[in-house]
């Protein structure tokens, strides 16, 4: 036992050691933002639109990978923080008529919050019973949004619309490519704060208390406050890509985020890869065009298909498709070292 | 008071359902140390087989017999052929496959058989017992067979040398091996009898519910939360966690007025977790103390 | 797919007059979608998922363009049908529906389904200008011809429907205690908002209690209790079809005998009322605006027959007792009427023109007397319906036809 | 001919190569002690041996040949393995646990008669046997997994650690049952012990690990006498 704690340490302190960007990251970064840039100018609309999407979801499934991959907690509860971002977001522009630039923050502080104190009671429960607390969530989250004494807010059943914001400043460029643009830019900015978050000293935390949380509590780390913590930021993470989403959209209503939306972004997230930042874009791909890959190949049995393609992905690439991409590249260096 | 009964009465009716449902969760939780997403849509998909043999005129208790048999099998063979690939790679690798397998049975039972409601027979007499307003007597019908088949699954995993060796295989795999075991196989046998239990339920279900490709969706859900809630290493106490769901979920819905029937299931799964968070192993779960 | 070889010659002849002498001389004027040769239909519906039942609807709306390209198409023109999957979620509509307009350039959406669904397009189709055409669903809110000109509903909108069987109430049994079953969501509170106006004054006396489901709700049966409970004597059943055939069989088990009022979503007799037990149903009253398939009285309908015909030749295996085939083809027939009047002159104003100038138009699979009309401030076509009472055997008409009041 | 014949046992851990090339024999009824250093490759041998971890070489077992087996098809030849960590199945009863033991058998009478034997070497686990395995102390667990290990009436042993974590006085009793078994049953055992005196007291044979590389062998007494063993392991 006390071999595996000392290993357990040594292995957290590498990890400090080994935040550094290689310089090949550094290119693969550059290239990425360079395309994220490019995509609007080369496509249609239509499509500036679904990459949109692919973005917001990008977020979300971040947002629960911060929470899986780095906490080793699961929550199939994440549609509820999507639905809550999105519905802050919806009520501001509404009811309010407030710019949709200041929802966001005010989307990220609610589902923080709400993820927060959520985390608090979910600290007892583990694993199959974690699950079933944040599936319950999920599974509330409809009917409390349909519940007539909120109604006045939420507009009940018939949910809220919203209006897709204009370019500023004049800028010749349709609304779905200012919007793209717009939440690429929140994206950039969320991305770097959870690499920034996750490789310093409380990535290092959360890390350890996924690995060992005796040896992290040993190691004098506030388990509770931290987990709590990491559910309040992966909520975050989650509402403000609900509030995207619902200005993307144009349209909130509780049938927009039901449990298969929490499914949709754990799917996203595995097969993105798991505990992987720039997986979660991959994740974002898979959610907004695995079912129209589904659909294209059979209308009759769309689902038939899907679910297909879900278990094929976990066949030929366990470890999703960041880890796919980058065991490919291991073997082709150490190839090339071979020869 | 009698409609107390009432409300009464049709709480333990479904309670049956979802209990049957928490077992046949805790069976291969028993087995496989997983939950199985696809549970209910393969109970469903069982059904469906039950109900093309009824309608090619097989008698209902042969039909009972033979759509469980072609369960077992088919669960084995989705054990063996679709999951093993996967098996030990990780818990949410596992859970994208049950995605997987839940999503292809609802498109493939829909796409095969339609999606519109059909009546399923029920082998129990039409009219209620006695006369009584209270309860059906398929309702009655469904808590007997829940009760034996529990009784069944007891006897099996308390008595039977191969019952041991499913929950030891379960447990402790690796252990397991050096005693002889061959883990593999215990996994598949799981798998095929949670698939023969589930068609159980859904064949219990189907009179109750109507059979469609979706009516194993929410009562999986209230089976989990009834497993969770009675402990999901216990048998009988998943039973009793099913009609306790059952039972709460009605009550709350017709006497918290301000809840009504809007709000209930919310309101009963947050009395669940409520109670799971003071004690985490379930009502009846063994706690298990781990030394170190 | 067996190809009939004689039919397939016809209809080869036929299109090879058709681009002799059809469109040619009078040039067609088109928007995005229309052109000599073809007119591209969208469509949204629910394939996968848990609403996928519904895709019964797209699936008969294509088989029924299927019918009319190999008779020649229209006016020359083929239709090219396109449905897409939209798992009644609604963004996924959206998404859709953008495909539609932006990529695939179809002249028209017609009959995308669902209510949360078409709302969250029902802007961007009108901010676009393309017909959101006989959506469905049967809310209120898609006849509004001065905010939404390009949008319009079809089928009897459920506020009319609920307010027809209130002023039957009110002419009939004005002492009546109500109960009210309703499903949570818009469909529900549409028919339920439109029974209280019905009502008037008198809602708060005579309903005597309301309760709500949610469609992930296994059963329905502790609120079929609780409002036998409240001693009501009419029971007003506003359910899909599963909750549906649950609540006619509990209302019956329970020994309750109410006057049980159903909604015209779920009078299908073979999809509701023979899983819910034809003794159970005995009593039961709804309004009615189509031709049931399973009904005897028109096994001799000359339009019934046609739709057998179709049902054997383009959805071999389809379920012919339910009422969504019956829905599709009536439904389609409408559009087939509509794009037949625009003839050459297929722009989407156009459309929209001959969408509301329907006046008296006998629709196939309509019950006698029922039609389809409409006008520039008129966008519901269709908002008649007869009362039918269930014998045990199939729905008897009653009566006349009622149209609720305005 | 010997029991257990090894020769050219390689084992390895992903890419790790743990065993470098073991060759030794085992004579039946003998009871054989394997020394070395923490990560010598003492556990990974006996792991090996029942085709837990990858591995290469040749493994014969009474005459058949057993490597390259999956390791319930090994264990069925008569091999226990009582291994690091004891492997409890902590949810189940203890009687469960040792009837666990007797899976493989098919003589049902006699297993109820072995297990009452159990219960003689070890009354412990007689008073708790309905109680749930894993609420054992960790001595009674390792009398447990000895226990097992007996109800499979094994013609060989093999035993990592036993002493690990228990009592002094327990490890004495342990060392006495064990010593009594192998003369009272004629079980071979080859045991992997950090305590070297101990394990050179009862074992005849014995085996001197280095990284992953047998160093010396012989008979307990010569390995006692070798002035290397004596210095590192023996400690005088």
């Amino acid at each position: 036992m006390d071999a595996q704690l000392g290993a357990k340490v040594r292995e957290i302190a590498a990890l400090a050691s080994g935040a550094k960007l290689s310089r090949l990251q550094w290119i693969g970064i550059a290239v990425a933002i360079a395309v994220g840039l490019i995509v609007p100018l080369l496509v249609s609309d239509y499509r500036t639109f679904q990459f949109t999407l692919v973005l917001v979801y990008a977020m979300a499934v971040l947002g629960l990978n911060i929470l899986t991959g780095f906490n080793g907690q699961f929550s199939l509860g994440h549609s509820a923080f999507f639905a809550i971002g999105a519905y802050t977001a919806a009520i501001m522009m509404d009811h309010w008529e407030i710019a949709y630039y200041w929802t966001l923050p005010a989307a990220g502080v609610v589902c923080l919050i709400a993820g927060f104190l959520f985390g608090l009671p979910a600290l007892r429960l583990e694993g199959l019973y974690l699950a079933l607390a944040t599936f319950a969530l999920s599974i509330a989250t409809p009917p409390l949004l349909k519940y007539d004494h909120l109604s006045e807010w939420t507009g009940g059943v018939q949910g809220v619309v919203i209006t897709k914001p204009d370019a500023p400043f004049g800028l010749q460029i349709s609304q779905d490519n200012w919007l793209y643009y717009f939440t690429f830019v929140v994206l950039l900015v969320l991305y770097f704060c959870a690499w920034n978050l996750l490789r310093g000293r409380t990535g290092r935390a959360l890390k350890a208390i996924r690995d060992n949380p005796i040896a992290a509590q040993a190691m004098g780390i506030n388990t509770a406050l931290y987990k709590s913590l990491t559910f309040g930021v992966s909520a975050l993470y989650t509402g403000v890509a609900g509030a995207l989403g619902a200005i993307a959209i144009q349209f909130v209503a509780p049938d927009s985020f039901t449990f298969f939306l929490s499914v949709a972004i754990l799917v996203g997230m595995v097969i993105g890869g798991i505990g992987s930042i720039p997986g979660s874009i991959f994740g974002g791909i898979v959610i907004v065009f695995v079912p129209n890959v589904a659909e294209q190949i059979s209308k009759a049995a769309p689902w038939a298909v899907y679910g297909t393609l879900l278990i094929l992905c976990m066949y030929f690439m366990p470890l999703g498709i960041w880890g796919f991409i980058r065991m490919g590249y291991a073997r082709l260096t150490r190839r090339r070292k071979a020869d | 008071m009698e409609f107390f009964l009432q409300q009464l009465f049709s709480g333990l009716a479904f309670g049956g359902v979802y209990a049957c449902m928490a077992l046949a969760v805790v069976m291969i939780y028993q087995a496989t140390d997983h939950l199985n997403f696809a549970q209910g849509e393969m109970a469903m998909f069982s059904t469906y087989i039950a109900y093309t043999l009824i309608s090619h005129g097989v008698p209902y208790w042969w039909t009972f017999l033979l759509a469980m048999a072609i369960s077992f099998v088919g669960g084995v063979m989705i054990e063996r052929i679709i999951v093993r690939p996967v098996e030990g790679t990780s818990v949410l690798n596992e859970v994208i496959v049950f995605i997987g397998l839940l999503t292809i049975f609802n498109s493939l039972a829909g796409w095969i058989w339609e999606y519109t409601i059909k009546p399923f027979p029920s082998p129990f007499p039409k009219d209620p017992l006695f006369g009584n307003t209270f309860v059906g007597t398929h309702d009655l019908g469904v808590i007997g067979v829940t009760l034996v088949v529990l009784f069944g699954v007891f006897l099996f995993f308390r008595y039977t040398p191969i019952g041991l060796a499913m929950r030891a295989a379960a447990q402790d795999p690796a252990s397991a091996r050096l005693v002889g075991i061959r883990v593999g196989w215990m996994l598949a046998l799981g798998w095929g009898l949670a698939a023969a239990i589930g068609a159980v339920a859904g064949i219990l279900v189907a009179p109750i519910v109507f059979l469609e490709p979706n009516m194993m969706g929410s009562i999986l859900l209230y089976g989990f939360a009834g497993a969770l809630l009675g402990g999901i290493t216990n048998p009988a106490g998943a039973v009793f966690g099913g009609f306790a769901v059952g039972v709460l979920e009605t009550l709350i819905g017709a006497y918290v007025s301000f809840i009504g029937s809007e709000l209930k299931l919310t309101v009963a799964l947050v009395l669940i977790i409520a109670v799971l968070v003071f004690r985490p192993s379930g009502l009846f779960g063994r706690v298990v103390v781990k030394r170190v | 797919m067996m190809l009939n070889r004689r039919n397939f010659a016809v209809s080869a002849a036929a299109m090879a007059i058709a681009l002799a002498y059809g469109p040619a001389g009078a040039a067609g004027k088109y928007d995005p979608g229309a052109s000599d040769t073809e007119i591209k239909i969208g469509n949204t519906n629910p394939y996968s998922g848990p609403a996928s039942a519904y895709g019964t609807i797209g699936k008969a709306i294509a088989a029924y363009w299927k019918m009319v390209n190999d008779n020649g198409g229209i006016n020359g023109r083929k239709i090219n049908f396109i449905s897409l999957d939209d798992s009644y979620s609604p963004p996924k509509t959206v998404e859709q529906t953008r495909k539609l307009v932006e990529q695939e350039r179809v002249l028209l959406d017609f009959q995308p389904l669902g209510t949360p669904t078409n709302t969250a397009i029902h802007k961007y189709m009108n901010a676009k200008k393309v017909p959101q055409l006989f959506v469905a669903t049967g809310a209120g809110k898609w006849g509004q011809p001065k905010k939404y000109p390009w949008t319009m509903g079809w089928q009897p909108a459920y506020p009319g429907e609920a307010k027809i069987y209130a002023s039957y109430l009110l002419n009939n049994k004005p002492d009546a205690k109500v109960a009210i079953l309703y499903q949570n969501d818009d469909y529900g509170k549409d028919y339920l908002n439109g029974f209280i106006a019905g009502l008037g004054a008198k809602a708060k006396t005579m309903i005597v209690a309301k309760e709500s489901y949610e469609t992930s709700d296994p059963t329905v049966d502790p609120q079929v209790i609780k409002l036998k409970a409240s001693g009501a004597d009419v029971f007003f059943n506003i359910t899909t079809p599963k909750f549906a055939a649950q609540a006619i069989r509990k209302v019956y088990d329970l020994g309750w005998q109410p006057l049980h009022f159903l909604n015209n979503v779920s009078t299908s007799v073979g999809g509701v009322l023979k899983p819910a037990g034809l003794e159970k149903s005995v009593g039961l009253i709804t309004t009615a605006y189509l031709k049931e398939a399973t009904d005897p009285q028109w096994a001799n309908d000359a339009d019934m027959k046609a739709w057998n015909a179709w049902m054997d030749k383009y959805l071999p295996g389809g379920d012919k007792s339910s009422s969504f085939n019956v829905y599709g083809y009536a439904v389609s027939a409408t559009m087939h009427e509509v794009l037949k009047r625009a003839g050459d002159n297929l722009t989407r104003a156009n459309i929209m023109k001959q969408a509301a100038s329907l006046k008296g138009l006998k629709v196939p699979l309509l019950l006698p007397g029922i039609t389809v009309d409409t006008s520039p401030t008129d966008f519901y076509p269709i908002e008649c319906a007869r009362l039918a009472k269930f014998d045990g055997h199939k729905w008897q008409l009653v009566g006349d036809v009622l149209c609720p009041k305005k | 001919m010997a029991l257990l014949e090894v020769s050219k046992l390689e084992a390895f851990y992903g890419q790790t190569q743990v065993l470098r090339g073991l060759d030794f024999s085992l004579e039946e009824g003998g009871i054989t002690a394997i020394l070395g250093a923490n990560g010598a490759g003492k556990t990974t041998t006996l792991r090996a041996l029942c085709g837990m971890v990858r591995t290469r070489g040749e493994v014969s077992f009474s005459g058949a040949r057993i490597s390259s087996g999956a390791t319930e098809s090994i264990v069925r030849h008569g091999i226990a393995h009582v291994p690091e960590g004891r492997g409890t199945f902590v949810r189940l009863t203890t009687e469960e646990n040792l009837r666990l033991g007797a899976y493989t058998r098919k003589d049902p009478q006699a297993v109820g008669e072995d297990l009452e034997r159990v219960f003689q070497y070890f009354p412990r686990l007689k008073e708790r046997r309905h109680q749930q395995a894993g609420t054992l102390s960790g001595g009674e667990q390792q009398m447990l997994a000895v226990g097992r290990a007996l109800m499979m009436r094994p013609r060989l042993m093999l035993l990592d650690e036993p002493s690990f974590g228990l009592a002094p006085n327990l490890t004495e009793e342990l060392f006495d049952i064990l010593g009594a078994i192998n003369k009272e049953r004629r079980v071979s055992m080859l045991v992997v012990e950090q305590n070297a005196s101990l394990a050179l007291a009862i074992a005849d044979h014995a085996y001197l690990l280095e990284t992953g590389r047998i160093v010396i062998s012989g008979t307990a007494k010569e390995i006692e006498q070798d002035e290397t063993v004596r210095k590192a392991y023996l400690g005088y």
